[in-house]
């Protein structure tokens, strides 16, 4: 089974890196792009587990491990 | 009208409120009490600190600026100075390591550049729990990371610091960093606002939701709560710092600005307000013009975020322009949100009603100053009496034992983490007793070092806070560096209790006799309360951050030994001081006992006599003995060396064995040298009233310390060197 | 003979660069702000260390598009001598004037020390002052020094001589332990196939004065000095 | 109009930092978890552009800016 988990910085966060590339699309003509954020995104493959312990699990290891509830924010789906 | 439960949350007392209403002659709006509950909060005022640190010296022949500025500014000759301060993020770096820290380094940098100096070099100092728990190695591996994300991007060196572990910093960390600029005399800044018609600029980031009761935070012990209590912590943008650093830079070497302030904890409030209240002026500024990175922010929101990386500048009238465009020419924009005004009204406006008035006076000075009651901890008593010892069996296994404890260990896992080379002035690489920087164009050097240790502090704070100033200052001489100047970071536990306001005012006490002592003034500094977990508190930690001078850095010297077949001394007496030291520690877990007492006169006259042998180029090398005694001091001289030379050393004082390879008395410096200087270093010890001694040659690859007829100590100096070097790396290792 | 080392808004090493060429090797060195259009008849330019946009996306990503970037890509394509150093090397490869690109290093920490490099290749127009096989002792400072390149990207490196400094033991020896940071080849510094455009991780500007600890980084600007002579 | 472009490392890349937080899942307990690649998600903010312009400019934004293709590679999807 894998798994898609998204981490983003929290909408009242500061994002430089987002900023950053937003301000270099800018200068290349890229006038339409509004604004960008930045994040990362974590693949897991899990093997020999039940969906619903995988429900129970990935929120778990996302707010332990891939993501920092205190700053960031994470959504997930199962991808196949 | 204002409920208490909301004063209550504001952290003011019911007759702090009433003052404030008494000040302003009426009520506050909730801006307006946010305003002041910032402004009085404990980081903010220092009113529990206040009374105590007067007792400190702040003046002397150098000092251009001493405390109550961003920075303390002393003059070096050649026409320049130099500014320096410490800061503490220890709360925010407790919830989020890595943004803490790095946030804490782009605010000590603020302090330096907001008053026109280049900041030349970083140190930090850092206090942990013990790496066996992986909570505290992920703090410490991300205050690490966060110090070196932001340090090593702006381009300025993280030069050296120290590393102690003790349990009672498990959970709540210690991060204190060190910040020194270099600045021509007459292009240094305040934080002033004169000239009433005079532009307010606001450069920098965009304000947001960042923080926003940081700094009441910072005056709050942390509890189960915490959860709850959590707040938006700031993320760092290093790069618009470096943007920011080098605009301000620019406007003020081309003379276009009246003043200018950082806006650090209690951000744009504390900038106009201070800034006002400095030049006795007023200042107006319009909130909808600030600008703003979130939709739909309150006046009390934007008048309280902490937002990182923004700074205030007031701009001669007819050079705003010309200061906007060296702003856009680093890609950032000055914006005019108000004017400086005649009278003493901080005036805040939003769309288009008034939502603060109120004297800027009332919030940056008159906030109520306390003398809260101390008294000597009932857990000192115990502490004394040190029951007979065991010998260690296995003094080799002893001394790997100490080596290998993380607070003596290597720190190259830190600070190869950090650039510490760039801007190429780094003439002593981290490891060292203290850092050297080179001032390119002159002769000279700057030494710098950070110094601390909570045990004695603990055990006996006056001692502590003495021996803190002198081992900082001895850390200097070993370099040949004369002591000018000192900053400083106090970090306690809750200053309403009366033990740890004793903790306090001794240390201060002991602090302020040790610089008297030397002659050097404290030129600012920081204080950091309520560093408890669940009301334990941590062990009282004075870090003291001292500046020297090398007149001549062609004459300077390292710890490591330089050759083979040198002549070791020992300047100053071995005492029987075995209480409060790492060995105690390390070997029977025991923090106890009567910590090393000092003779400040004595402990002068011991770096006098390193100063002046090191001038008259008759040493190689000198390292002062501290945490582990004489025997670690050779081992880390051996491993310091190049070539990884080991020594010969035979002792014959009349002291347990123990207590005299790790006993931890101070007014020590092991020195060596070539040994057709011995009859003149023994003859200027004579002159100069310092017990001197030949204890041993340098040479082959162990080392081995002889006693009376015993040999205590034989051990490869290859197989120690990997111990010590391989701790920390180790630990971090195991998941 | 002029030197011209390129400031984006990030950079950090521009100075030390500069310092090393004026006051070691008293050269008539200028800035390029990145902003312009001017190369100001330079005979050699120097992208020097640092964040160029805080090295935020990757490094040296942002900084290939200023307005700069574009000369200078023009002056080396001319046979212009162009040296990038640490980002100024991230950059090259990004801009594409250098083949291959970097990633984090292998221990995913930022790494400050001395390595020692051997120079591979002795006839370029930055290596003549030494010796192929002489070891140097230079600092690096970064966190993406660990240079990846496909195999057939690696193969044309090797074929065309095109590695100029390897990462060594201080013996000389190639090995996973002299290998700081895990580059494929042990890669430190190569130079493009016309042989005037060269990237280096570590930095010779700090190893260029006694009192810094090495002065074996001289050699790389005496041996441009000694070409452009 | 907001796209969300998913950056990660060739599969011939090694990952390192999905390794470590794989290693730092199993030492948590989290032994099913098999695999772990990190890579960067961008979400871009597009104003006033048709359908078709946005099909050609994120895939130049991404070749040109958001990724390196010698080392990742991407894909991308609307989101709304
Ligand atoms: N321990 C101390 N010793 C001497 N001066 C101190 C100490 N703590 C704080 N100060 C001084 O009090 C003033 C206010 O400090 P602080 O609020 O930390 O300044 P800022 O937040 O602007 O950096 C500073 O000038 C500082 O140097
Ligand atoms: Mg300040």
């Amino acid at each position: 089974m894998k798994v898609r988990v998204l981490v983003s910085f929290k909408d009242s966060v500061l994002d430089p890196q987002g900023q950053t590339v937003k301000n270099a699309l800018h200068t290349l003509g890229y006038k339409n792009i509004s604004d960008v954020r930045q994040g990362k995104v974590f693949e897991v493959d899990i093997t020999d587990m039940s969906d619903a312990d995988i429900e129970k699990i990935i929120p778990e290891i996302s707010n332990k491990v891939l993501a920092n509830p205190i700053i960031e924010k994470f959504t997930w789906e199962i991808l196949e | 009208m204002i409920e208490k439960k909301i004063i209550k949350e504001h952290g003011l007392t019911e007759q702090e409120y009433e003052k404030i209403v008494e000040l302003i002659g009426r009520e506050p709006n909730l801006t307006e009490l946010g305003i002041f509950s910032l402004m009085w909060s404990e980081h903010c005022s220092y009113k529990s600190s206040k009374i105590h640190l007067k007792k400190l010296p702040t003046s002397g022949e150098n000092v251009i600026q001493g405390p109550g500025e961003n920075a303390g500014i002393m003059d070096i000759g050649d026409g320049l100075a130099i500014v320096f301060k410490i800061e503490s993020h220890n709360h925010p770096s407790f919830i989020e390591p890595y943004q803490g820290a790095a946030t804490g380094v782009g605010g000590i940098l603020r302090d330096i550049f907001t008053m026109g100096a280049r900041p030349i070099a970083l140190m930090d100092s850092l206090r942990f729990g013990p790496l066996s728990q992986a909570h505290n190695k992920s703090i410490m591996e991300g205050v690490v990371s966060g110090i070196a994300g932001y340090g090593n991007s702006i381009g300025i060196p993280t030069v050296g610091g120290e590393i102690y572990f003790n349990k009672c910093y498990s959970p709540n960390p210690l991060v204190n960093v060190f910040c020194i600029g270099l600045a021509r005399k007459e292009k240094i800044f305040y934080a002033k606002a004169e000239g009433a018609g005079n532009s307010v600029l606001y450069v920098g980031s965009k304000t947001g939701r960042d923080g926003i009761h940081g700094a009441t935070m910072a005056s709050a012990e942390f509890d189960e709560d915490l959860e709850k209590k959590r707040p938006n912590v700031q993320v760092g943008d290093p790069f618009k710092e470096k943007l920011l650093l080098e605009a301000c830079l620019e406007v003020m070497d081309k003379d276009l600005i009246v003043g200018i302030q950082d806006m650090g904890a209690a951000g744009l409030t504390c900038s106009t307000s201070e800034m006002a209240s400095n030049s006795g002026s007023g200042i107006a500024i319009n909130l909808d013009l600030v600008p703003q990175r979130e939709e739909g922010m309150t006046p009390y929101e934007i008048m309280l975020s902490e937002s990182q990386e923004r700074m205030l500048i007031v701009a001669k009238r007819d050079k705003v322009q010309a200061v906007q465009e060296i702003f856009e020419k680093w890609d950032l924009e000055a914006i005019h949100i108000g004017q400086v005004t005649d009278g003493d009204k901080l005036k805040v406006e939003a769309n288009g009603q008034e939502v603060v008035n109120i004297p800027v006076d009332s919030i940056v000075n008159l906030c109520p100053v306390y003398d809260r009651p101390f008294e000597r901890p009932a857990y000192l008593d115990k502490l004394d009496q040190l029951d007979s010892l065991p010998l260690p069996e296995n003094l080799n296994q002893t001394l790997l034992d100490l080596l290998t404890d993380p607070t003596q260990a290597d720190k190259e896992w830190v600070f190869r983490q950090y650039d510490h080379m760039v801007q190429t002035n780094t003439a002593l690489l981290p490891g060292a007793d203290a850092s050297v920087i080179r001032i390119k164009g002159t002769k000279k050097a700057l030494a710098t070092t950070l110094d601390g240790n909570p045990l004695y502090s603990y055990l006996d704070p006056k001692s502590g806070g003495k021996i803190a100033v002198a081992e900082a200052c001895r850390n200097l001489s070993c370099v040949g560096a004369y002591p000018i100047g000192v900053t400083n970071c106090l970090n306690f536990g809750n200053p309403e209790k009366p033990e740890i306001m004793w903790q306090f005012k001794e240390i201060v006490e002991g602090i302020s006799e040790a610089c008297l002592a030397f002659d050097i003034p404290i030129t600012g500094g920081n204080v950091s309360f309520y560093n408890e977990t669940d009301g334990k508190p941590i062990h009282p930690t004075p870090v003291l951050g001292i500046v020297g001078i090398i007149p001549d850095l062609d004459k300077s010297i390292g710890p490591g030994f330089i050759d083979n077949g040198e002549a070791i001394f020992l300047l100053g007496n071995n005492r029987d001081e075995i209480g409060g030291t790492a060995y105690l520690k390390s070997q029977f877990q025991m923090e106890k006992g009567r910590p090393p007492q000092i003779d400040l006169e004595e402990e002068k006259r011991v770096q006098n006599l390193c100063l002046e042998a090191i001038d008259d180029g008759l040493l190689s090398s000198a390292h002062d003995i501290s945490e582990g005694g004489l025997a670690l001091c050779l081992f880390e001289c051996a491993f310091l060396s190049a070539k990884k030379i080991g020594c010969v050393v035979h002792l014959s004082d009349n002291i347990r064995s123990d207590s005299l390879l790790f006993g931890e008395t101070q007014s020590r410096i092991l020195v060596t040298a070539p040994s057709h200087h011995l009859s003149r270093i023994l003859n200027l010890a004579k002159e100069r009233g310092v017990f001197a001694k030949k204890i041993g040659e340098t040479g082959g690859a162990k080392i081995e310390i002889g006693h009376q007829n015993k040999t205590l100590i034989d051990l490869d100096v290859q197989t120690a060197f990997q111990a010590w070097k391989q701790a920390i790396p180790e630990s971090f290792k195991i998941r | 003979m002029k030197f011209g080392i390129v400031i984006f808004p990030g950079s950090n090493c521009d100075y030390d660069t500069f310092n090393v060429l004026r006051d070691v090797f008293h050269m008539e060195t200028v800035f390029l702000w990145h902003k312009d259009h001017n190369i100001k008849d330079v005979d050699c330019i120097i992208l020097p260390g640092g964040f160029s946009y805080g090295d935020y996306l990757r490094s040296g990503a942002i900084a290939r598009f200023s307005p700069l970037m574009q000369e200078v890509k023009e002056f080396a394509m001319k046979g212009g001598l162009v040296l990038g150093i640490c980002n100024g090397f991230q950059v090259l490869l990004e801009l594409g004037l250098l083949p291959g690109a970097m990633l984090r290093n292998k221990n995913l920490k930022f790494l400050c020390q001395h390595v020692h490099i051997r120079i591979e290749e002795k006839k370029t127009p930055f290596t003549k002052r030494g010796e192929k096989g002489q070891v140097l002792r230079i600092p690096i400072a970064h966190f993406d020094g660990n240079y990846y390149d496909s195999e057939e990207g690696i193969e044309t490196l090797i074929e065309n001589n095109q590695i100029v400094f390897r990462y060594s033991e201080h013996n000389g020896l190639i090995s996973d332990k002299g290998n700081v940071n895990g580059s494929k080849e042990s890669v430190a510094g190569i130079i493009n196939k016309a042989g005037n455009v060269m990237g280096m991780m570590p930095h010779p500007e700090r190893a260029s004065e006694a009192i810094l600890g090495s002065e074996d980084g001289k050699i790389i600007f005496q041996s441009i000095i000694d070409w452009l002579a």
